[in-house]
């Protein structure tokens, strides 16, 4: 609760600080506000405690994730130092939504009651909407904020619906009064069909075929910052929430549900992972590499009584790496009109420290040991293995060889090619965030159990 | 002093000789290969008087994955035979100038360390990681130093890397699986398990899938002619020397007695595709036009017979598996440092192009001669103790496993003598040929000497390695 | 004390060869062919010490070095036995190559690669002494195979000419066909008995009964194809006239006197095996007989004179391989040093004949040369009739206990030997008459600059020529000494049973006869008609087949040689690319999925939306109405 | 059929022909004005339900806020001449299959589960009145409500940022 | 105080609020005009939020209705976003017509 007050209050401070001229101080500011926000969530992990009627409850769930959407939000503020430095009148609004969103995350993650979730996922997806469209003079951006936008209200109004449903059928919407009557009573039939259509609005939050189609276009068209902060915080708060709200509200997974879920999980892996092979963009790749990823994910949907530590773990890694790719996207793309894989043509040659730690994240994400992705994958198909769903699994593991299709592509591209332009200037933000996102995911890599044991009850 | 030093050095040397810079990586790299050498003979030393030279650490709580590194025997052979080919590898690589030579060494120490682990790895999970380790370093290896054509290295290359990782993936899973049952990736408990007959024959093919693209075994060879012909001289013996051991090695360690009564009812379809990689490999090499081409499929027959050596499962079978792997280690490393030093001066590996060096360059000649009959296996070389004792464990299987698998003494020397006519012999050839070098002198001297020295007594290495291949005997007949 | 001086006898030649290979061009060549020699003669000097201490105590000598390979029911010692049959064997090895090497010395003398030469021939000695020596199958194939690849490299001692490297690859091949043979021998052996030491065996063997005979003969069956291989019988003997593309003391030594007979030395080492065995002893016999003769009717048209010497070999080998099947193994040894004396002798002849016309070996441009080179063709004349088998030289004797032999067992063999034995006589002859007598037909040139040869050429001539013809001498038909001397080694009663009688007279009678109709025959035709053999376009009929060694080389070329090559082209052309296509294809395949999967994603807001309202109602529809 | 039933009636089939009708008309401003009375036609429906409060507030809203809203953009954009030309038939076709899709699985979904049987409950108690709502709102639901004006700022800046004209400082 | 739902049916409101919801789905799809397909999805959520109250009724329960003022919160918001950035796609493409927002694509 009180990370939430943080949040919020940090959010307010840079509108203040754009009303006092401070602009070049509010980059700084954030981050420093964070980290101790940061601080704060840390010592808020070990005391469980419901807030305000049951509407926000800090469990370690909760601050675990939180932890995680606060580093990445510091490392997208980060970056956005350099990202909006030609629009110094706007870097307050912009460097508030993203605090606001983070708020929104936080919320999402600790509801206790169906509107704080409802509330929450709507300041995130608003924001979202928002920052997709930010760059006002691309009709690409706002084709993607629009896309985006009349997607989104979709699926909020499905959300809400189920929502609806639920309410209907319960009565109330605090989580613990509705997990103890699930268990109890007969129900109506109204509920596992709100539980069915949240979960499909989450779906299509976290980008899980059929309801992905919005990804690819919005990744591309908007601003490369705001896709980073889609592809990594937005897509590991959706999972995290769509988890909580599955595991917390008790929802007995009926073994049709669990079909459903295994076909999702499946066509996601496979759609993402073929689709991703003749991309050109890189942004776009990186969108149906989520995709994807998010079929990895929801693979945790499965067992859900111990797989909360193998979700943060899967998050992390792949958000960090995620975030590492993101560095040097930006740094690469920064001039260029579009973010097409010849940019990266020579990188290797031209920086290879850059080259490293994009080849590194690429790795990463294609589940190649010592970076975290392998650790993340494998502790997932263990669990998946453990549940029963071993087909699911090899249908993943095909996934995996597919994948390496295409961030191989990209490898090659910055090592085999020569490079067509060359490229001056050490932006240090740039470096030092996707330095440092490199190596969490090594480190989590090499110490697994950090984060694993995390959320072991 | 336990194992887990020498993965220390080859890694802090990787590091060493990447901060090193271009001029000096390659004596860094040499100098901590030796340092390894160094380090795993002291090992050896150790683990002869008994000591307990292994490792074992607490890694992962959930899922339970321990730092477990075992040396027995067998890894300990291994150990050396990798601890040895990587000064030398690095050795031979002194003759030619590499672009961004620190990279391009920490990758060859970086690589080291990863086979290192995976000979001494006794934790699934662990080995698994060293596995798919070895994978990294050697793409960019034989990527960005490769020769011939970039695109046409590009397709090989990335085939080869996303062929061999597809095997391992299904060894992951059935790794994952076997966890499932034991509740711990440790060999020890893997090796308790009492697996239905239907579950071995899954885990058997998962495992025979990574097993088999790695070593190659027919039908899952057709990465390999290409890489090795598209891979820099260093690449091809890194990969044919010590990588291919690997794929041996993991069928002996893991494979048969994780899954013996798969092993046991299949035995001799595995042992027919082995022998059929004999035949096919031999048949194949005949036509080669690259001489490192010609060389792959030479490898491709050898350890086709290994494989089938393997999957004997007799301790003679395991035994000369294991000789064979050893002595092919050093005579393919030695081979390919030919192809490199003809490459070196003629800048082709056609082997059109070649011809009456001989006249040119005796040395050469001889080293080249004496390496192409340790290849076909000539009695007194290392080769012959490996050979012959698999094709007796095949003998003792079927006897026409044995002439079958032997036909590879008769094609064998029919590919490799054609190859050495066409190459060496001749009418002088009208580009000039330089004699070897002192450097590359002393690297086949090296490798010719250890090939007659364990040719000829073979003893240290039989004694060292056949304890623990009884002790995995013994595992294979618990059921 | 023993084992020193075995290692000194195993050891010099190697230490020569060495020496040679390092320093031979730097010291000079003679100095590298004397020292090369030196070695030679030491080890043969070892071997007499040898063989008068077992003349005395009767007793082998057993030596262990080291444990070598370890196999789970066995392990194979690096050993040495030495016995009575290996220090036979021993003297003749290191007797003959030291006079070859004596030889060499000066037939040599103008190659730049001398050292070289020296070099390999005295690793040949060496491991010919290994050979002989191993006290068990494994150390022999150390030996036979080394042989081999000595016989490789001497072959294509003039590396420059690919015609030669091809017949040095053949000959090497083939011998590997027959090592195949010997290793499963070996292995069947090793995992009957446990054990490949000789020693060992012969106990095994003979000291249990119930033997499985139905492994044994398979055993045996393909030891005696790796004897095939080496001693070049049929269907292994096509590389051995090939082989005559080395310098000739290389064909004297390796492919006459003593490589070669490694086969038989294997038989008679196992005879205890091959007694066992009679099946096998009989296709041995056949093989044996219809080699002799197909080899000698091969060399009776033969018109190179190294060719018809090869030829001679061969059916020689398969007079001796006649015997060994037939039980007579220490008939069999008697005619391998016999052989090894006149054949030696007539190969060194030949070189002589050969190194003064300056590489002529055809005999059709000879002619005459016994006014000139004197010493050599009286020599020749010698080893002539001894081959031809005329008393009272050697071959007569040797050459007469086969046929004897095989009278006794079966008279159609005892007629294909008499018409072999009748052929060599004639083909001899007709080499002897091309060669030696008439007028000269080379050129003019050649003419000028005919002489005999030096004196280091000619003192092994004589020698061998001496040893030729009193050669005989250890195995007189009465009173054997040698079958004495190798008794201990057989398990079977010897063959000197047979007692003298008119039979016996008879046959030898036969045999001089027919040695003598064979040498009058080819009077008649080349010193009478003086005819010389036509050229080769002229060659027609049934002499052309036999000119063309029943064209057995191409016959093989098209079985063996061109259905590989072009399983191997099939291999490259298609199983490899459609095997490489395959996994490509999944590649491409999946490739294509993703670019056609580009146009289901068209942009269209519409679209993505119907595909999230169709995911949903197939949602509900699978959770609440499907069940 | 009760009075309250027809009331009920009447109200659903105007919502729902003056809904299909703000879908169907082709100038927006009609659109937004059918879409005025559809959305009088819901406070109907919550005014029958007894929740009057609730009532006016949507009236306010979405009558007097968010359709003001459109309007005003609508006139903003000068978009009321559009005669807009019809989605291809395929578009067309699919969009009325999901309509029908749609609809027909989620009410086969509610026909087949059970029926509510018996008496709904009848607390008696006020659930509904400004009162209730007021306290509701402000105890138990605080922090969502003062969450929804972290919503409301976060769509501010956002708007505003979306229509900022950047300052050219350079 | 007689519950009102026992003279209408709760399924009634079911049925309504799904038919008005899936209109609004039907005119997502069925228009092109970015503005009238923000009025259907203003639709969509009015269809829930008379579920909602219905449902509140059927529980005789305060929060339902609350959730609704989230609702309208969130409506509002929703609004707010989306016609700014319509209007800015309007001053870049000079049209509202969805069809023509297919750059992004493949």
């Amino acid at each position: 609760m009180n990370t939430l007050i943080a949040i919020i209050g940090l959010g307010v401070l840079c509108l203040l600080f754009e009303i006092f001229e401070l602009r070049k101080a509010i980059v700084p500011v954030t981050i420093l506000g964070l980290l101790a926000v940061l601080g704060l969530d840390a010592s808020e992990f070990n005391a469980p405690e419901a807030y305000y009627n049951n509407m926000i409850i800090v469990t370690k769930f909760s601050s675990a994730f939180s932890g995680l959407f606060i580093i990445l939000t510091i490392f997208l503020v980060a970056l956005g130092h350099k990202f909006y430095e030609n629009q110094p009148s706007k870097i307050s609004d912009f460097i508030a939504i993203k605090v606001f969103l983070l708020a929104g995350a936080v919320a999402m993650v600790s509801f206790g009651n169906l509107a704080m979730f409802f509330l929450g996922i709507e300041v995130l997806s608003i924001a979202l909407y928002i920052l997709a469209a930010s760059s006002r003079l691309s009709l690409k951006s706002n084709e993607a904020g629009l896309k985006y936008f009349l997607m989104g209200s979709f699926a909020s109004g499905i959300i809400l619906f189920g929502i609806c449903l639920i309410y209907g059928a319960m009565g109330t919407f605090d989580v613990t009064e509705i997990s103890e009557m699930s268990r109890s009573a007969e129900l109506p039939v109204w509920f596992p069909i709100g539980i069915a259509l949240v979960t499909i609005g989450m779906f299509f939050k976290i980008a899980a075929v059929p309801f992905h189609f919005w990804a690819p276009d919005v990744y591309e068209g908007a601003p490369a910052l705001t896709t980073a902060l889609m592809s990594t915080l937005a897509k590991v708060v959706a999972i995290a929430t769509l988890y909580k709200l599955i595991t917390v509200m008790n929802a007995e997974i009926s073994e049709g549900f669990q079909h459903v879920i295994v076909i999702i999980s499946m066509a996601s892996m496979t759609v993402g992972n073929i689709m991703a092979l003749r991309q050109v963009n890189v942004k776009r790749m990186l969108a149906f590499s989520g995709i994807s990823h998010a079929g990895f994910m929801i693979m945790t949907l499965l067992s859900t009584t111990n797989a909360a530590g193998t979700l943060l773990y899967y998050t992390s890694a792949y958000a960090l790496a995620g975030i590492a790719a993101f560095s040097v996207i930006l740094y690469v793309c920064k001039n260029t009109e579009n973010e097409d894989v010849t940019n990266f043509h020579g990188l290797g040659k031209t920086n290879p420290l850059l080259a490293a730690i994009l080849t590194a994240a690429l790795l990463s994400m294609a589940g190649i040991p010592i970076f975290a992705g392998f650790f993340a994958k494998m502790v997932l198909f263990t669990q998946t293995i453990q549940a029963g769903f071993i087909a699911l699994v090899i249908v993943a593991v095909i996934n995996s060889i597919i994948s390496v299709g295409y961030y191989f592509k990209l490898i090659l591209a910055m090592y085999t090619k020569e490079p067509n332009e060359t490229r001056t200037g050490t932006p240090v933000v740039i470096y030092a965030v996707a330095v440092v996102a490199i190596v969490l995911n090594i480190a989590l890599g090499m110490f697994p159990s950090l984060v694993l044991d995390l959320l072991a009850s | 002093m336990n194992v887990s030093l020498i993965l220390i050095i080859l890694l802090v040397g990787a590091f060493a000789t990447y901060i090193a810079g271009d001029k000096l990586a390659s004596k860094v790299a040499l100098f901590f290969g030796i340092a390894a050498l160094g380090c795993s003979v002291v090992l050896l030393n150790h683990f002869n008087l008994g000591e307990n030279i292994s490792f074992l650490s607490q890694w992962i709580n959930q899922p339970h994955v321990s730092f477990s590194l075992n040396a027995d025997g067998l890894s300990m052979a291994m150990v050396l035979l990798t601890a040895a080919l990587t000064p030398i590898i690095i050795f031979t690589s002194f003759g030619t100038e590499h672009k961004n030579a620190k990279a391009f060494y920490a990758l060859i120490l970086f690589m080291s360390f990863a086979m290192v682990g995976t000979f001494l790895a006794a934790d699934g999970l662990l080995y698994y990681i060293f596995w798919e380790l070895s994978l990294i370093p050697i793409y960019f290896i034989a990527l960005i130093w490769g020769n011939g054509d970039a695109e046409e290295r590009k397709k090989a290359v990335v085939k080869f890397f996303i062929y061999t990782l597809a095997g391992s993936l299904f060894m992951l899973v059935a790794f994952i699986y076997l966890y499932q049952k034991a509740g711990s990736f440790l060999i020890e408990d893997l090796y308790k398990l009492n697996l239905s007959a239907t579950e071995q024959l899954w885990i058997f093919l998962a495992f025979f899938l990574a097993y088999a693209i790695k070593i190659p075994i027919i039908p899952f060879h057709t990465w390999q002619a290409n890489v090795y012909q598209k891979a820099p001289a260093v690449g091809t013996m890194l990969l044919s020397g010590i990588m291919l051991k690997m794929g041996l090695y993991s069928v002996i360690r893991w494979q048969l007695p994780i899954a013996p009564l798969a092993a046991k009812e299949y035995m001799n379809i595995f042992i027919a595709l082995g022998i059929a990689g004999v035949i096919y490999g031999s048949i194949v090499a005949l036509r080669q036009k690259d001489l490192k081409k010609l060389l792959a499929y030479s490898s491709l027959a050898h350890v086709g017979l290994i494989a089938a050596g393997t999957y004997t499962l007799t301790i003679d079978g395991l035994r000369g598996a294991v000789l064979q792997m050893i002595a092919h280690g050093f005579v393919v490393v030695g081979l390919f440092f030919v192809s490199e030093i003809i490459y070196r001066r003629y800048a082709t590996g056609t082997i059109a192009e070649m011809g009456g060096i001989r006249t040119q360059s005796p040395k050469f000649a001889s080293m080249f001669m004496i390496l192409v009959l340790a290849s076909v296996a000539l009695p007194t070389t290392f080769n012959f103790v490996g050979e012959f004792t698999v094709l007796y464990s095949l003998s003792q299987i079927n006897v026409w496993f044995a002439i079958l698998g032997g036909t590879t003494i008769i094609l064998g020397a029919y590919y490799m003598l054609k190859m050495y006519q066409q190459v060496m012999l001749g009418e002088t050839n009208t580009k000039a040929f330089a004699d070897v070098s002192l450097n590359e002198g002393l690297a086949l001297v090296l490798i010719i000497a250890l090939l007659f020295f364990f040719g000829l007594y073979p003893k240290p290495i039989t004694d060292l390695i056949t304890p623990s291949l009884e002790n995995i005997i013994k595992v294979i007949n618990r059921a | 004390m023993d084992t020193s001086l075995t290692l000194l006898l195993l050891l010099a030649p190697f230490i020569g060869f060495l020496f040679n290979v390092f320093f031979g061009k730097s010291i000079g060549k003679s100095a590298s062919g004397i020292l090369g020699t030196l070695t030679v003669a030491t080890s043969f000097a070892t071997s007499v010490y040898f063989f008068m201490q077992i003349s005395q105590t009767h007793q082998a000598i057993q030596i262990q070095l080291f444990d070598w390979i370890q196999i789970s029911n066995f392990k194979v010692d690096f050993g040495f036995l030495l016995d009575q049959l290996s220090i036979l064997w021993l003297l003749f090895v290191t007797g003959i190559g030291s006079l070859i090497h004596l030889y060499s010395i000066s037939y040599m003398h103008d190659d730049e690669n001398m050292h070289k030469f020296f070099a390999y021939l005295n690793l040949f000695i060496f491991f010919m002494i290994t050979l002989v020596i191993g006290s068990n199958l494994l150390v022999l194939f150390i030996g036979w195979e080394g042989v081999g690849l000595c016989s490789y490299l001497l072959i294509g001692f003039w590396h420059k000419n690919q015609d030669f490297n091809d017949a040095a690859k053949k000959a090497f091949i083939m011998n590997r066909i027959g090592d195949l043979g010997l290793l499963i021998g070996i292995f069947i052996i090793g995992s009957m008995f446990s054990t490949l030491d000789y020693a060992t065996l012969k106990t095994a063997i003979t000291g249990t009964t119930n033997l499985n005979i139905t492994w044994i003969s398979i055993a045996a069956f393909a030891l005696f194809i790796g004897a095939c291989g080496k001693s070049a019988q049929i269907p292994l003997y096509t590389w051995l006239p090939d082989a005559m593309a080395g310098p000739t003391p290389v064909s004297a030594l390796i492919h006459a006197a003593t490589m070669v007979t490694a086969g038989i030395f294997m038989i008679t080492r196992l005879n205890y095996l091959f007694d066992l065995a009679p099946d096998v002893q009989n296709i041995i016999a056949i093989v044996g007989a219809v080699t002799s003769l197909v080899a000698a009717t091969i060399a009776l048209v033969q018109t190179d004179i190294k060719k018809v010497l090869a030829y001679s070999t061969v059916s020689q080998l398969g007079l001796m391989f006649l015997a060994l099947g037939l039980g007579a193994y220490e008939v069999a040894v008697f005619h391998v040093i016999t052989h090894a004396f006149f054949k030696a002798c007539l190969f060194l002849g030949s070189g002589s004949v050969i190194h003064a016309l300056h590489g002529e070996q055809d005999m059709r441009k000879m002619g005459g040369l016994k006014k000139v080179m004197g010493i050599t063709f009286f020599t020749f004349l010698i080893s002539s009739l001894a081959i031809s088998g005329i008393p009272p030289f050697s071959g007569f004797f040797s050459k007469d206990e086969i046929l004897m032999v095989a009278f006794e067992h079966n008279k159609v063999l005892w007629i294909i030997a008499s018409l072999a034995s009748l052929m060599t006589a004639f083909y001899m002859f007709r080499l002897l008459y091309l060669t030696f007598f008439n007028e000269f037909r080379g050129t003019a040139e050649q003419k000028s600059h005919l002489h005999e040869s030096p004196s280091l050429i000619t003192f092994p001539l004589i020698v061998l020529a001496i040893l030729a013809t009193i050669g005989g001498l250890i195995s007189l038909p009465t009173n054997s000494w040698l079958n004495e001397y190798l008794a201990p080694l057989f398990a079977k009663a010897s063959h000197e049973a047979h007692h003298f009688g008119t039979t016996e007279y008879a046959l030898m009678a036969v045999a001089v006869l027919g040695g003598l109709i064979g040498i009058g025959i080819a009077y008649a035709k080349y010193i009478k008609q003086n005819i010389v053999p036509e050229e080769d376009s002229q060659i027609t009929g049934f002499a052309k087949v036999l000119y063309n060694k029943y064209y057995v080389d191409e016959i093989y070329d098209a079985i063996f040689v061109q259905s590989i090559n072009s399983l191997s082209k099939f291999f490259n052309q298609y199983v490899e690319t459609t095997l490489s296509s395959l996994v490509f294809g999944l590649g491409k395949v999946t490739n294509e999925l993703g670019f056609q999967g580009k146009k289901i994603q068209n942009g269209s807001i519409g679209r993505y939306l119907f595909a999230f309202v169709l995911g949903i109602c197939a949602i509900i529809t699978y959770l609440f109405l499907a069940q | 059929m009760s009075t309250i039933l027809i009331i009920f009636c009447v109200l659903a089939a105007v919502t729902l022909a003056t809904a299909f009708l703000a879908i169907f008309s082709r100038n927006p401003i009609h659109s937004a004005l059918w879409l005025v009375i559809c959305f009088f036609s819901i406070a109907g429906h919550y005014l029958l339900l007894n929740s009057q409060f609730l009532a006016i507030v949507h009236i306010i809203v979405y009558s007097g806020a968010i359709m003001i809203l459109f309007l005003f953009t609508i006139m903003l954009m000068n978009l009321n001449k559009e005669n807009e030309v019809h989605k291809p038939r395929i578009t067309r076709l699919g969009a009325v299959v999901s309509f029908c899709l749609i609809c027909v699985v989620l009410i086969a979904v509610f026909i087949n589960s059970k029926p509510i049987v018996g008496e709904y409950i009848s607390t008696g108690e006020d659930y509904q009145s400004i009162k209730v709502l007021g306290k509701v709102l402000l105890n138990e639901y605080m922090v969502p409500f003062e969450f929804a004006s972290i919503l409301l700022l976060v769509a501010m800046i956002g708007t505003v940022l979306l229509s900022k004209k950047e300052k050219t400082e350079k | 105080m007689n519950n009102i739902l026992n003279e209408i049916g709760i399924e009634n409101y079911i049925f309504l609020s799904t038919i008005l919801f899936s209109i609004g789905v039907f005119g997502v799809l069925y228009r092109r005009n970015a503005i009238i397909v923000f009025m259907s999805i203003e639709i969509m959520l009015n269809a829930v939020n008379l579920l909602f109250v219905a449902f509140s009724t059927y529980h005789q329960d305060a929060q339902g209705q609350i959730f609704v003022f989230f609702s309208m919160a969130v409506a509002a918001a929703e609004v707010a976003v989306g016609l700014a950035i319509l209007v800015s796609i309007f001053r870049n493409l000079g049209s509202i017509d969805i069809n023509k927002l297919k750059n992004l694509k493949g």
